[in-house]
């Protein structure tokens, strides 16, 4: 086992690694930037170093910082945690050639699923559903209408080089094809001074539902089944829950079997999710893997009873799974509210010190935080400021302790997205589970973007 | 003053955590005290100290987490702030790393206690992921004090000299 | 100084947290303070006050606890403290019930405003546990106020009568 | 179902009642002492009440009071919480007689299980063990030797006016008995001026271990397992545990078994808890049934998944149980420290205002409690301040997590026992399970008592 751990993170995650590392005796290392000098991950760690100023390129991104802050304090592993350095192949690269071990999938398997394009291009090799597209820009109106033939309306054309929405054309049925091509070659000039247009099948209303994977180094992969992320705003997931309404046993049995499958291919370890675009009639196509616990990993333990970052840092020790695919039991409802230090109207960011705070307890309520009384919501980092789950026996229970737990929280000082999240618990599609990525746009129609579908 | 001058102002007092300002010019007085009255309790101070961190003090040899958090057992910030003396400039390491006064073990070291040095010159050395990186001096002037000692890890913003600036 | 610049002003204010601010400019004076009273500084009362409960308002209708938890619905105690004035005692509930100021509902009010009361006078009944209890005056004089309405619930605690007692 | 309950209670009870009845959408009405004002129990429930100054006698414990303000506020029901008037038959008697539902049994099984002899002969006519004693006062030595002989030997004697140690006297063979009897007499009568004596089984390391139970209006009587509560000081039981390390299976369903017919032999409904002296070879016999919700219910929610205050509020209002005893499956561990305002080293209490607090969050963390920033622990009242829940796959899962949530709990301003907790969960007996009601006085023997045995 590893005597001594580098939490390359701040805020919950960090926590959320130290209280895994301390339930297995391990010592931990915070790095802190110096807008952190105050934070909890700093305090409980057993050792901490400063690495930088607030930025992060010069603190939470600086790999020589955090190499060095682990050689001199004699870590024997860095966990990345999520978002900053965790999806850094360099950064695994960098700890494979230092004698640390990085707390994650191998370099390849990161670099392989980071290049998107790749990525899809080893999915279907290995026989994962990816949605059905032009193998690349499509030259002229024929060749756009030969591929929407083959993969059958609706369908979408894309700017190759597009993003945001931008040069994006929903066609459903044939005879709007051509025209469609031609504005959205335009659009696509317009925008980007290229006309490159791709197409691909175009799912309605989807669902994003991922699924949690597991792997060791005695290329043992086990899933622990999915969750449902589908309420997101700009892409930003804000709820998720476990299991999902909308996926029955035996989709989660092959939706499952499919992750396996996608990370066995690329000889996954440690702890992934893949993600998948999900339309009504359930059936899933590929999205993306990331490679790194996420933020939403909570419901999934709640409702398996597995402690995912205890087991993230057994593997990469070496160890085999501590289950088998057959152990993976699923009990109860999950749901997670992303508190957020944000107006709940406006969604600007609200930084700042919280003068008084409450946060709920009693039974199935989980909190991950760094908050405290006087603590600082630093304008440096992202506003996540706690994740609020609530585990019940079924999900109106889970619903009904979110509502009754979202009620008492209080941060004064700063303005927070609970009141939005409090609302949504009220919501007659939320309740019945009649979600999509859509949903959030229908929820708060004067905050809808002119972008036309893009999830 | 304007609105723009007076939001500069607060700006400024709010990054130096200023508390209290008093400005009297021609014709014009302005007074700014932020937070609880200066007088008695500063409500947000004591609440926030017990939190302030160990920190590098627990590089030697590790702090048992019980006793971090404890509340008694993290008094003092370890941070070595060092006020500077006036005139007195503090070298701070701009990296984390190992320090090093001495080029090689068997060399002299690089600066002493009393050395005048000039902008440029060599002070020590901090080992970052086996690369030695030469820290120069800022300022021209006499080293009044050496922080660390050789061979000790460093963190950022640590204090490693402090020199007395010519003028 | 128009007033959108004071409000301009107030906002920068309460962003920054600025408790005390005080500009003096040709012919103009501004003081602004917010917050508890400087010289008193009670350090709980503003970390608490968020959480002062709302008590019998909502006795009439439910609070809706969703507004109960937002910080910004709480701020007014609503418990009815009302200090009394110099010379004036007030008469609060020794126990939870219903107030009658009423022997029956045709019957004259015990005591009204303006009346001279002796110690020992009925004042009202307040119904608990369907008793009857007589509250009787414990000092003379005249009853300046009655704070509620007969057939309201009253709490323990709640201002009844104010009494500006004989000297 | 209700349409509005008033909380007879304060601190977190109050609270937990609280979130039941906000998941169950039924309104609250909380009643304060002037003490209270701040309470978050009076903030968070819909309407609140203050029915007195701060002593208990006036306020929490003043019957009229708390049913004026059911009146005045229209609550259809009360729930007492446990202490105060949670085991007040005379409460119970009253809000029937006011057409106000008594959240717990009728006030028949409450005064029979409050009158010690008399439940002692219920129990044992409905075949629940008792400990062996003689059937009242021994006349002489003779009486003394051959009750004694009949029961077996290791016996201890007690005076009948007895308590707190005094006048008793372990006697552990045949031999002994005749002056140990002698002495006994005269120390009873020196203590409290009578000499009567009786005799009982002597238990060696006794285990204190309960059985949760829950009764509907229909006679159906479910148990939901064990809590082992050994870990006590004077009788103040300060950690429990769901499932005892020491309870097998077949134990479990013995106990179970035992602790059902104790109910339905006094007609029981609602929830209740049949207290066990357990000896070394797994004898058990009844000592008290607790008529109320227990502190320690949330261990038994645990690792059960049940949610105990709202059946209890849907078995009141008429409802059937929502299981039947082979609905109830166990799962993990889960661990309870009591969090008390009181110096860890002499046991002093000590109120004051929490300045600061940290409480843990993370996975297999439930935390009930009525503290906050800025919160006073008041003198009049009891010292718990919290109660600390972990949760994991097994006992050592629970303690480690109990272990870094203990590291994180800062509460400034007031001692608490968390300190104490914390060296508790590294003491090899606690480790191992080897515990008794004598567990405290070997872990601090310098607080040991004058008295022998006592429990």
């Amino acid at each position: 086992m590893f005597k001594k751990i580098l939490i390359a993170n701040r805020g919950e995650i960090a926590l959320r690694v130290i209280w895994a590392c301390k339930e297995l005796g391990v010592k931990t290392v915070a790095v802190y930037s110096e807008a952190d000098a105050q934070g909890l991950h700093v305090r409980f760690a057993d050792q901490a170093v400063c690495i930088g100023p607030p930025r992060n390129i010069e603190s939470y991104l600086n790999i020589p910082a955090i190499i060095s802050a682990a050689e001199i304090t004699g870590a024997d592993a860095i966990h990345p945690g999520y978002g900053f350095l965790s999806e850094s192949a360099y950064l695994a690269e960098i700890c494979e050639a230092c004698n640390i071990r990085f707390i994650g999938p191998g370099p390849q398997a990161i670099r392989l699923m980071g290049d998107k394009s790749r990525a899809r291009k080893t999915m279907q090799k290995a026989g994962v559903p990816v949605i059905p597209g032009s193998p690349g820009v499509l030259e002229d109106e024929a060749a756009a209408a030969k591929c929407a033939r083959e993969i059958g309306f609706p369908v979408i054309l894309k700017a190759s080089a597009g993003g945001g929405g931008r040069g994006m054309r929903v066609v459903r049925a044939a005879p709007d094809l051509e025209p469609a091509f031609r504005a959205a070659q335009s659009e696509a000039q317009a925008a980007f001074g290229v006309p490159d247009v791709y197409l691909e099948r175009y799912v309605d209303r989807p669902r994003h539902i991922e699924i949690q994977v597991m792997a060791d180094t005695k290329g043992q992969v086990v899933h622990l089944g999915e969750r449902e992320c589908s309420v997101q705003r700009r892409h930003q997931k804000i709820i998720e829950e476990a299991p999902s309404s909308f996926v029955t046993e035996k989709m989660r049995r092959r939706m499952g079997q499919t992750a396996v499958d996608a990370a066995k291919a690329v000889q996954y370890v440690n702890a992934g999710t893949v993600e998948f675009l999900v339309d009504p009639a359930g059936n899933f196509y590929f999205m993306e893997m990331n490679t790194r616990i996420q933020v939403e990993h909570g419901v999934t333990e709640l409702v398996t009873g597995r402690d995912l970052v205890k087991e993230q840092i057994l593997v990469s020790a070496g160890e085999p799974l501590s289950f088998a695919q057959k152990d993976i039991v699923w009990t109860g409802h999950a749901l997670e509210c992303r508190i957020n230090a944000e107006d709940p109207e406006t969604f600007v960011p609200s930084p700042g010190v919280i003068r008084h705070m409450n946060l709920p307890g009693g039974p199935g309520v989980r909190i991950d935080t760094y908050a405290h009384d006087g603590c600082e919501v630093s304008p440096y980092y992202d506003s996540l400021v706690a994740k609020l789950m609530t585990y019940g026996r079924d999900r109106m229970e889970s619903v009904a302790r979110m509502r009754r737990a979202l009620d008492v929280v209080v941060m004064e000082g700063i303005k927070t997205n609970a009141p939005l999240h409090r609302r949504i618990m009220d919501d007659p599609d939320f309740l019945a589970g009649r979600l999509d990525t859509h949903f959030m746009e229908r929820f708060q129609p004067q905050k809808k973007k002119a972008a036309i579908a893009a999830s | 003053m304007d609105l723009k001058e007076l939001k500069e102002i607060l700006q400024i007092l709010e990054e130096k955590e200023i508390t209290d300002f008093e400005l009297e010019e021609e014709g014009m007085k302005l007074r700014i005290r932020k937070g609880p009255a200066a007088s008695a309790n500063h409500a947000s101070a004591p609440i926030l100290a017990p939190l302030v961190a160990s920190v590098l003090p627990s590089l030697g040899g590790p702090v048992s987490a019980a006793a971090q958090a404890s509340p008694a057992a993290v008094g003092a910030a370890a941070t070595p702030t060092a006020e500077a003396e006036p005139g007195v400039t503090l070298v701070k390491s701009p990296i984390v790393g190992t320090f090093y006064r001495t080029p090689d073990p068997s060399a002299p070291p690089f600066v002493d206690v009393g050395d005048h040095i000039r902008v440029g010159q060599v002070l020590c050395i901090i080992e970052a992921m086996k690369l030695m990186n030469e820290i120069e001096a800022e300022v021209a002037g006499e080293v009044v004090k050496v922080h660390r000692e050789s061979g000790q890890p460093v963190q950022y913003g640590d204090a490693l000299f402090s020199i007395r600036a010519d003028r």
